[in-house]
């Protein structure tokens, strides 16, 4: 039951304030809503016995990646003014459009029988993810520091004043 | 009642949306973002619920999510700093106003 | 002997590419080049026609594995109908160069554009594998679009995509029969021989009407069949002469020779059963092109609906043959038709070829007009070019003694034992056609001389060079049809062998 | 793990290595030029390697997550091609248009790698991996002119596009994962076979938006205009091109491995997809005036003709043509836009009216782009034909006559886009005479390219024997 | 050396082809050329017709080509009829030959014209030596092809021109008939040699309606060529050439072709159910008699009264042969090549004289031009009928067998008979009696070259006759004749009944036009509305006319683009049908096909246009159409 409880409250927090995310006229304040909803989320993983994803969460969502976001808006203006409009004509649309995917998940998520495998709750450590990157992971592994690197490198390449 | 594998499924579902939403109608490129980075969190959930109730044997979901978290972060990188370089010489980032090229 | 026919196929080519490499400045070189490489060609051609054996079924075969893993083959051979059209396109090319001497622009260009159509032409007309016969057909449309774009009249890009766009339909639509064939023949084969032989879709009409109808499209469109014809006259009067001549003399006859090489003997039974309807498209073609020739203020005009005309009774000779599948008792009124259809492609080959040079004598380097009206009483300052106009004229009117006759004899002749009243009917054409001709001499040549052309010289030696020896060809084989329709009649009498 | 592997990954590592060291050379020369040299020499040396894997046996390396088969050695040798031939482009287009010179052949050779690996990958994870890759060096690339307006634009457009896609990709790839619990791909497969067949529909169709946005398939078509437009030319030419085969290789792979169409029928979706993009991308390429945008959407056409080679995967023409097609358009393609790069560069302007004049002017590029733009079109004998030869032939050896049809028309109305540009080049009047330069080293690229168009259209038996033995040998 | 027949025409196409090349170099400027071949040929023609009289025959075939395995012949014959047709064209065509060096003295294309006659001897003579219809077919429009380029000879006189062109079309519709009856021939009977096709039409093969269809068709050749009705019109305006050539083709032979055609093709026509065929050839030829010799009454213009005498004396060639009066069609064939070359050679020296065509400007020139004046006398008493000369023999039996066959027909004929005499001394009386009414003009007597033919001509209108007289057995009729048509005896009493008729007719001329008894105009009165219908030429033209011009030229003030084409192109009625109707085609074409094509460019053009304000360029926009695809695909996938 408290499982259950714990699950709908990091659902509440995940979702709603996705919402503001993408609805608030401030984009200030959307930037900033992202970070309970990234919390909610690792505490989804936690709820889920993914301690180690949780974390990475954590510090790459709520840390890099939020922080990044609030300085390009600061660079940008774009946190100066509210009155600027934040969303375009298509918002009927937009929201049909997402509503109808939504709904059509569901749908199928509902329909269909997942192949359950009804077991106790696995203790994952971070042990079997470092062991798998190693060896069944490891060229993933490999390649993933490629992009990481690539990225870098593009990233200050577009984003350095041209002299 | 308890907590399955359809509840996670259907957060993530309603995350999803929510951010394909803020994708189609923000206008400001780095809200878009938003929207693409809740997208992303998303197919993470779905993953490592999949891994939690399917296949519980194996780290597979879970580090695809591993994975995924890092192209974010990459991609958060890159695509700022697009925008960043986009905001220099058309001084907006509102993606409707970036519009030179039409047709 | 063998390797002659690629000889001949690609040594125009090879001239063309070594134009390219000659500076620009050097226009007489590359002239001479040229030339020499259609001669050489036609040199050739005719060392062939030597050695060809009457009967003789396919002669001077080459094969070569090309692609082997969907048993494309590089196979060329030549019968008795291809020969004829080998040896035609050669000439025709031959003069076309010699007429051209005078070009000046882009003159590069333009020898390497027409040696290239050249090899694709003949190529045309030696492949029997179906994979090569398409690569030839298509690499004639563009040197052809090329020619007419560049070189051509005031509407010349109108006229060139339209060429283009026109016959691409036909190829494309072609690519997918050929397609069709190609599967259902067990083994997978693009042989044209072999298709033949197999009959791959004797047992599937629907599958069968579809590659027909294929074929059709794309033959009927270079024909040109009504009603397709339309890109014809646009083409032929924005074309440059010796454009015009090629286009007239021995594209044309590509359709028709793809009509008698694969849609005959390869879809027998399906051909048949469009025969009278497309026999109706044909006398639709002879009546109407003759009607709207008539018509016409220009001449270069005048003579492509007069083509229209013409082919019209290669068509009709061929859609009688067609008729006549299976019909042992008609087997010999086909095969006097199909002699004639072909003879036909040859006589309409030389005379219009002539036609259009002779326009061109007149339009290209003196009057500088083609307005059938803006002429009269050029007979009596210009005699030998009238005698000679006059001749191809006549000739195409079907005058006995002269080459057009004996094919419009011989197409009548076979199709009205197939299809009596159609004929009766399309005989009705060499009257409209005989009108025509005379009256574009009556304005031209007759009347009073207009003061306006007082100062017109006659030909040159040039001019006479390109113009007398198909003259010459005319009233020989207008006269003595029997060597050429002996090396038709060969090919002709297997082929309705076959379809017996 | 098995140190052999390592052998069997030479080429990426080779590839890998030769980016970091541009990167290091970039740093220690101040002629730019140097490192395009060393990254095209370092390309074409990486063949070698990859020649060496030609003969092996079909298998699956580093636990199961990467393929050494045919299939991905074609598309190694595709992208080796690809990439320096517009390392030879970029050599003289790039110069002072941008400071990192040296960095862009490195990110080309980075996107080499990423385009290699997306078309070996048998492991989802390395899949997706990858196309993020490709498509994060393709942003930077993309918007790499950063005082250029439309360079900024591009490179943004291109990133939300492919931002949006890969997420709606990813929640796909999540869900197969969940119907099988297995990353591998051959696992997935054998797991699959009793999967609900609503969510395996869901999870195709969201993939689908992934891979299509990358082949500019319709709908996901319609960055690629703007983006082709936007991107420098070489940058353009290569998405048109590597991109969009290594899509089509990630797509062949998935379905042919994992999607059994007796069990999911995605034939008739896909053919109807190809129909429409070919028809599409057509029509809206009829209007077009900007070279770059005329080729973008033709390229959109010549994706929904690829998909026709998808669709048609039963018999021996379907998947071998989708192949030939990719390595005939390649040249092809890339020739078109290398004299699109050239004109841009020499008279700076992307308009076809104004190529008016071209064959004096510029005479040997513009015989190739009318070579190329004959090719486009699909006329023998020329390399682009004998792919839609054959994509034609398998359409119809499948029993989608239709489809061939559709395909036939689409080619008919091409090529009045496409003898627009001979028309400027070949029939309107030059505005002026003055001899253009034509640059060396995109000079021997465009020689590349026209030879490659020409010779595959002349002599396609090699190529024909190596798409096959591909294909054959992808159902490890 | 019957088997050396093929050389008579060969040798004036030899001089044919010698004189096109050697123009003014050859000998005698072409003319001797021309001579020399054509007399060559003449012997020749001499020598076969003696071989023929003792009784040689001659029939040879070479391979034309061949198709399947069945070969198409050509081959010649020499039979009575070829051998007469051969000795008429040879003889004639040489003594105009040798006038025309005369009469075109001076002229621009003096060579040309000698070149053009030699082709025409050439292929005539072919014509008349071919053993089947392929050959005969062949010089039948080789000769129409001389025929035009003759009439056109001084082809800047558009009224030339335009004639030729007539000539050509009017008879090549004739050829259509008589082509499509080839075909139908062949079509039966697989052949096209005459001997052939006429053992298949008495074994039956060919019988029935059939027989009767291919042989109206082939007889609608002859009549195009031999200007019967209703395809007469062209003949009148021929007289635009030089009169040799009115004479040689317009009179003696080439016209005749028809009804040589009908004479040879004989045994097709006779064996019709009921000689149906016949019939129609008989009343054509019947109608065409007495409607042209009516017009001819009335003719100012010399060489037209001479035409329509032609068109009267075939018509009486075809009712000979109609009225199974086989040997007396062709005889009157052969007498009236000879009296009437006379008659228009002796006009072209009275034109020649006088420079022009209108006899009422004539006048007394019997004195000055006594040559012409006997012998065209000779000529006109010829074509009258008056025996001994050489017309009454071939008139009178005609008139005999049409008796026997036909009230009507012979009604026909003998009123034609009055007519002929009438009107030719109509001719002769403005002409050479009375004084000259042209001042200006100072006429001479022509060169010796031009009367020696004449009186060679008249000559041989003398006495030509006799060969078809009843002394000496009638040689003619045992010469040429035809099974079952061998014709009724010689009537003493029936001849001086046709002399009477033709007496009464120079009669009646003198009485009119001599003596001045009774006034012309007072006649014109009394026929009334005759006179006005034939002064109209019985509105044939006009026929024509009304029935197409003038709806065309209503159309054409409608739609004035057309103005000029049928202004112009009012050359003659079927000229104008097929303008009208051609440029109503040219406009189906423009509009209607061709607008099929370039709709389907436009569509695609526009919908491109339509289109591409789907590619605004806001990226959200196509996010949006990304999404919608997204769930477009997750329907089709889920729904199915």
């Amino acid at each position: 039951m408290g499982e259950l409880a714990a699950f709908i409250i990091l659902a509440c927090v995940t979702l709603i304030p996705a919402v503001v995310v993408v609805t608030s006229g401030n984009i200030v304040r959307s930037a900033l809503s992202l970070i309970p909803t990234f919390l909610g989320v690792t505490g989804l993983y936690i709820l889920l016995h993914a301690e180690f994803v949780a974390g990475i969460q954590i510090l790459i969502y709520a840390g890099a990646i939020t922080v990044l976001i609030l300085f390009v808006i600061m660079l940008t203006a774009g946190g100066t003014g509210t009155r600027i409009r934040q969303v375009n004509e298509q918002v009927p649309l937009g929201a049909m459009a997402a509503v109808w995917l939504g709904f059509l998940i569901l749908l199928v998520i509902f329909r269909t029988r997942w192949p359950y495998t009804a077991t106790p709750a696995p203790q994952y450590n971070v042990a079997s993810i470092g062991t798998a990157f190693l060896t069944d992971y490891v060229l993933i592994f490999e390649v993933t520091s490629l992009v990481l690197l690539v990225s870098l490198i593009g990233a200050i390449i577009v984003a350095r004043r041209e002299e | 009642m308890h907590v399955g594998l359809t509840h996670y499924l259907v957060v993530s579902t309603i995350l999803f949306c929510i951010g394909l939403y803020g994708v189609l109608t923000r206008r400001n490129a780095v809200a878009i973002l938003m929207g693409i980075e809740l997208m992303l969190n998303a197919s993470n959930i779905n993953l490592v619920a999949f891994n939690r109730y399917l296949a519980p044997g194996a780290v597979g979901g879970q580090t695809f999510a591993l994975v995924i978290i890092t192209l974010a972060a990459c991609e958060a990188a890159v695509g700022l700093a697009l925008v960043m370089a986009a905001y220099r010489s058309l001084e907006t980032i509102h993606v409707d106003e970036i519009n030179v090229m039409k047709w | 002997m063998s390797g002659i026919l690629s000889l001949i196929i690609f040594l125009p080519l090879l001239g063309g590419l070594i134009i390219l490499f000659i500076p620009k400045s050097a226009d007489r070189v590359m002239k001479q080049i040229a030339l020499v490489a259609s001669i050489v060609s036609l040199l050739l051609s005719l060392v062939l026609a030597a050695q060809f054996s009457r009967g003789g079924g396919m002669q001077f075969e080459e094969r070569y594995s090309w692609i082997p893993s969907i048993g494309v083959n590089y196979y060329l051979a030549v019968d008795g109908l291809s020969l004829p059209l080998i040896v035609l396109t050669a000439v025709l090319s031959v003069l076309s160069v010699i007429y051209s001497w005078r070009i000046d622009v882009r003159l590069k260009e333009y020898l390497f554009l027409f040696l290239l159509l050249e090899t694709g032409m003949l190529g045309v007309f030696a492949a029997l594998d179906f994979f090569l016969f398409y690569v030839f057909w298509e690499i004639t449309l563009v040197p052809m679009y090329f020619l007419i774009g560049i070189w051509g009249g005031p509407r010349r890009e109108y006229a060139a995509i339209k060429f283009f766009l026109f016959t691409l339909v036909g190829s494309l639509a072609m690519l997918l029969a050929i397609l069709i064939m190609y599967f259902n023949a067990e083994p997978h084969t693009f042989s044209m021989l072999e298709l033949i032989r197999q009959q791959p879709l004797a047992d599937t009409p629907l599958l069968a009407a579809l590659a027909f109808w294929g074929f059709f499209l794309s033959f009927a469109i270079k024909v040109p069949m009504w009603p397709f014809h339309t890109w014809l006259p646009d083409a032929h009067v924005e074309a440059p002469t010796a454009a015009s001549v090629i286009l007239a003399g021995v594209l044309l006859k590509m359709g028709t020779y793809g009509f008698l090489r694969i849609s005959l003997p390869m879809l027998p039974e399906t051909f048949k059963a469009y025969a009278f309807f497309i026999a109706v498209l044909a006398l639709l073609g002879i009546v109407y092109g003759a009607l709207v020739a008539m018509a016409q203020t220009d001449l270069k005009k005048l003579v492509a609906y007069s083509s229209v005309n013409h082919m019209g009774y290669v068509m009709l000779g061929t859609a009688a043959a067609a008729g006549a599948v299976g019909d042992p008792s008609k087997a010999a009124a086909a095969a006097t038709a199909l002699n004639g259809a072909v003879f036909e492609m040859i006589a309409h080959g030389v005379i219009t070829g002539a036609l259009f040079f002779v326009v061109g004598v007149i339009y290209d380097y003196r009057a500088h007009t083609r307005g059938v009206d803006e002429f009269g009483g050029l007979g009596a300052k210009l005699p030998v070019y009238t005698g000679i106009t006059t001749i191809a004229m006549l000739a195409s009117l079907g005058l006995p003694g002269l080459m057009g006759f004996v094919a419009e004899f011989l197409v009548f002749l076979g199709s009205f034992g197939v299809f009596p009243y159609l004929t009766a009917v399309a005989v009705t054409g060499v009257i409209f056609t005989a009108a025509m001709f005379l009256w574009t001499i009556q304005r031209i040549f007759l009347g009073a001389p207009n003061p306006r052309w007082a100062t017109l010289p006659d030909m040159d030696a040039r001019e006479k060079l390109t113009l007398v020896p198909l003259a010459v060809l005319m009233i020989v084989f207008g006269l003595f049809p029997k060597p050429l329709l002996d090396v038709i009649n060969a090919a002709m009498t297997s082929l309705v062998t076959a379809l017996r | 793990m098995n140190p052999a592997d390592l052998w069997s990954i030479v080429p990426e590592l080779w590839l890998t290595g030769l980016a970091i060291f541009l990167l290091l050379v970039d740093l220690f020369t101040a002629r730019k030029t140097v490192v395009g040299v060393v990254a095209v020499i370092g390309l074409l040396l990486s063949i070698i390697p990859t020649g060496v894997l030609l003969g092996q046996d079909p298998r699956t390396i580093l636990a199961g997550t990467y393929a050494v088969d045919g299939f991905a050695v074609f598309f190694k040798i595709l992208t080796v091609i690809a990439t320096a031939l517009v390392t030879l482009a970029a050599m003289d287009w790039l110069p002072g248009r941008t400071q990192y010179e040296g960095e862009f052949y490195a990110l080309l050779v980075f996107t080499a790698v990423a385009l290699i690996l997306m078309a070996a990958s048998t492991d989802i994870i390395l899949l997706a991996l990858s196309v993020e890759f490709v498509s994060l060096t393709s942003y930077v690339l993309a918007g790499y002119l950063k005082g250029n307006v439309k360079s900024n634009e591009a490179g943004v457009k291109y990133f939300l596009f492919g931002a949006t896609a890969s997420a709606v990709m990813l929640f796909g790839f999540s869900i197969l994962y969940g119907l099988t619990g297995t990353t591998n791909l051959y696992e997935i497969a054998r797991r699959v076979s009793d999967a609900p067949l609503q969510a395996l529909s869901l999870s195709v169709a969201l993939m689908l938006t992934g891979f299509g946005f990358k082949i500019s398939m319709v709908p996901f078509h319609q960055w690629t205009p703007d983006v082709y437009e936007g991107a420098p030319t070489p940058v353009a030419a290569y998405l048109s091109v590597a991109s969009k085969a290594a899509g089509f290789a990630a797509l062949v792979r998935l379905l042919m491995v994992v999607v059994d169409p007796r069990q999911l029928n995605w034939v008739p979706l896909l053919a109807i997809l190809a129909a429409v993009s070919m028809t599409l991308g057509n029509l809206l390429a009829l209007p077009q005036r900007n070279i770059k945008r005329m080729l973008a959407y033709s390229s959109i056409s010549h994706a929904g003709f690829l998909l026709i080679g998808v669709v048609a995967f039963r018999g021996d023409f379907g998947t071998p043509g989708l192949l030939i097609y990719l390595l005939g358009y390649t040249f092809t393609q890339l020739g078109a836009f290398f004299v699109a790069a050239l004109i841009g560069r020499q008279l700076g302007t992307d308009d076809i009216p104004d190529y008016a004049g071209l064959s004096r002017r510029a005479p040997v590029s513009a015989l190739l782009m009318a070579v190329f733009m004959l090719s486009l079109t699909g006329l023998p004998p020329t390399s682009v034909f004998v792919g839609k030869f054959y994509v034609l032939a398998g359409a119809i050896d499948n029993g989608l006559l239709w489809l061939a049809i559709v395909g036939v028309v689409n080619s008919i109305i091409s090529l009045y886009y496409y003898a627009g540009v001979i028309r400027a080049m070949y029939i309107m009047p030059a505005p002026s005479t003055v001899p253009l330069e034509e640059p060396a080293a995109l000079q021997v690229a465009l020689g590349i390219a026209g030879l490659g168009t020409l010779i595959i259209g002349l002599y396609p038996q090699p190529i024909i024997d190596l798409a096959r033995s591909a294909v054959l040998l992808l159902r490890i | 050396m019957l088997q050396y027949a093929w050389v008579i025409p060969v040798l004036p196409f030899i001089g044919f082809w010698w004189i096109i090349f050697a123009g003014r170099r050859a000998p005698g400027q072409g003319a001797y050329v021309a001579i020399g071949a054509m007399l060559g040929a003449a012997l020749l023609s001499v020598a076969a017709f003696i071989e023929v009289l003792r009784g040689a025959r001659y029939d040879a075939s070479v391979v034309w080509a061949t198709v399947l395995n069945r070969p198409i012949e050509v081959g010649y014959q020499v039979d009575p009829l070829t051998s007469v047709m051969l000795l008429v064209v040879t003889v004639v065509g040489s003594l105009i030959f040798i006038y025309s060096i005369g009469y075109m003295q001076g002229d621009l294309r003096y060579p040309r014209f000698f070149a053009y006659m030699s082709l025409f001897a050439s292929s005539m003579l072919l014509l008349v030596l071919g053993n089947n219809f392929l050959t005969l077919y062949a010089g039948w429009e080789l000769v129409g092809l001389c025929s035009y380029l003759l009439i056109g000879f001084w082809f800047e006189r558009p009224a030339a021109a335009r004639a030729s062109m007539k000539a050509f079309v009017t008879t090549r519709v004739g050829d259509l008939f008589m082509f499509l009856g080839i075909l139908l021939i062949f079509l039966q009977l697989g052949t096209l040699n005459f001997n052939e096709i006429f053992s298949g039409v008495e074994t039956g093969r060919l019988a029935g309606g059939l027989l009767t269809l291919a042989a109206v068709l082939v007889f609608g050749g002859a009549v195009g060529k031999s200007a019967q009705v209703p395809l007469h019109v062209w003949l009148p305006d021929a007289m635009e050439g030089p009169t040799p050539v009115s004479a040689l083709i317009h009179a003696a032979t080439m016209v005749a072709a028809g009804v040589y055609l009908v004479a040879r093709a004989y045994p097709l026509f006779f064996g019709t159910p009921g000689h149906e065929a016949l019939t129609v050839v008989a009343y054509i030829g019947g109608i065409t008699a007495i409607m042209a010799a009516t017009i001819g009454v009335v003719q100012d213009d010399i060489k037209r009264v001479m035409a329509y005498s032609t068109i009267s004396q075939l018509g009486y060639m075809m009712m000979g042969l109609g009225v199974l009066g086989f040997t007396a069609g062709v005889f009157h064939l052969m007498t009236h090549a000879f009296f009437k070359a006379l008659l228009f050679l002796a006009a072209g020296s009275v034109i020649h004289a006088m420079h022009t065509n209108d006899i009422k400007q004539m006048g007394g020139l019997a004195k000055i031009m006594p040559i012409t004046y006997v012998t065209m006398v000779i000529g006109a008493l010829a074509l009258a009928g008056i025996p001994p000369f050489a017309g009454f023999w071939s008139k009178d039996e005609i008139l005999l067998e049409a008796y026997h066959y036909d009230q009507v027909l012979y009604a026909l004929g003998a009123a034609g008979a009055f007519l002929t005499a009438f009107y030719i001394f109509r001719m002769i009386i403005y002409t050479f009696t009375g004084s000259l009414r042209s001042h200006p003009a100072h006429p001479h007597e022509s060169p010796r070259v031009m009367t020696v033919p004449l009186v060679i001509l008249a000559f041989f209108s003398t006495v030509i006759g006799l060969a078809g007289a009843p002394w000496w057995d009638n040689p003619f009729h045992h010469f040429v004749r035809f099974e079952g048509a061998e014709g009724a005896a010689f009537d003493f009493e029936f001849a001086l009944r046709s002399t009477a008729i033709a007496g009464l007719g120079v009669l009646s001329a003198l009485v009119v036009y001599h003596w001045r008894l009774v006034s012309a105009a007072s006649l014109r009165r009394a026929f009334g509305p005759l006179y006005i219908a034939v002064v109209h030429k019985y509105y044939w033209d006009e026929l024509y006319q009304y029935a197409v011009i003038r709806p065309v030229v209503w159309a054409a003030r409608r739609l004035r683009t057309f103005d000029v084409y049928v202004v112009d192109g009012a050359v003659n009625a079927i000229g104008v049908v097929f303008v009208w109707f051609s440029r109503l085609y040219r406009v189906f074409d423009l509009y209607v096909v061709d607008g099929v094509v370039n709709l389907v460019a436009w569509t695609a053009k526009t919908m491109g246009g339509v289109l591409r304000y789907g590619q605004t360029g806001r990226p959200q926009n196509y996010l949006l159409i990304i999404a919608l695809g997204v769930i477009a695909l997750v329907v089709v996938g889920v729904i199915r």
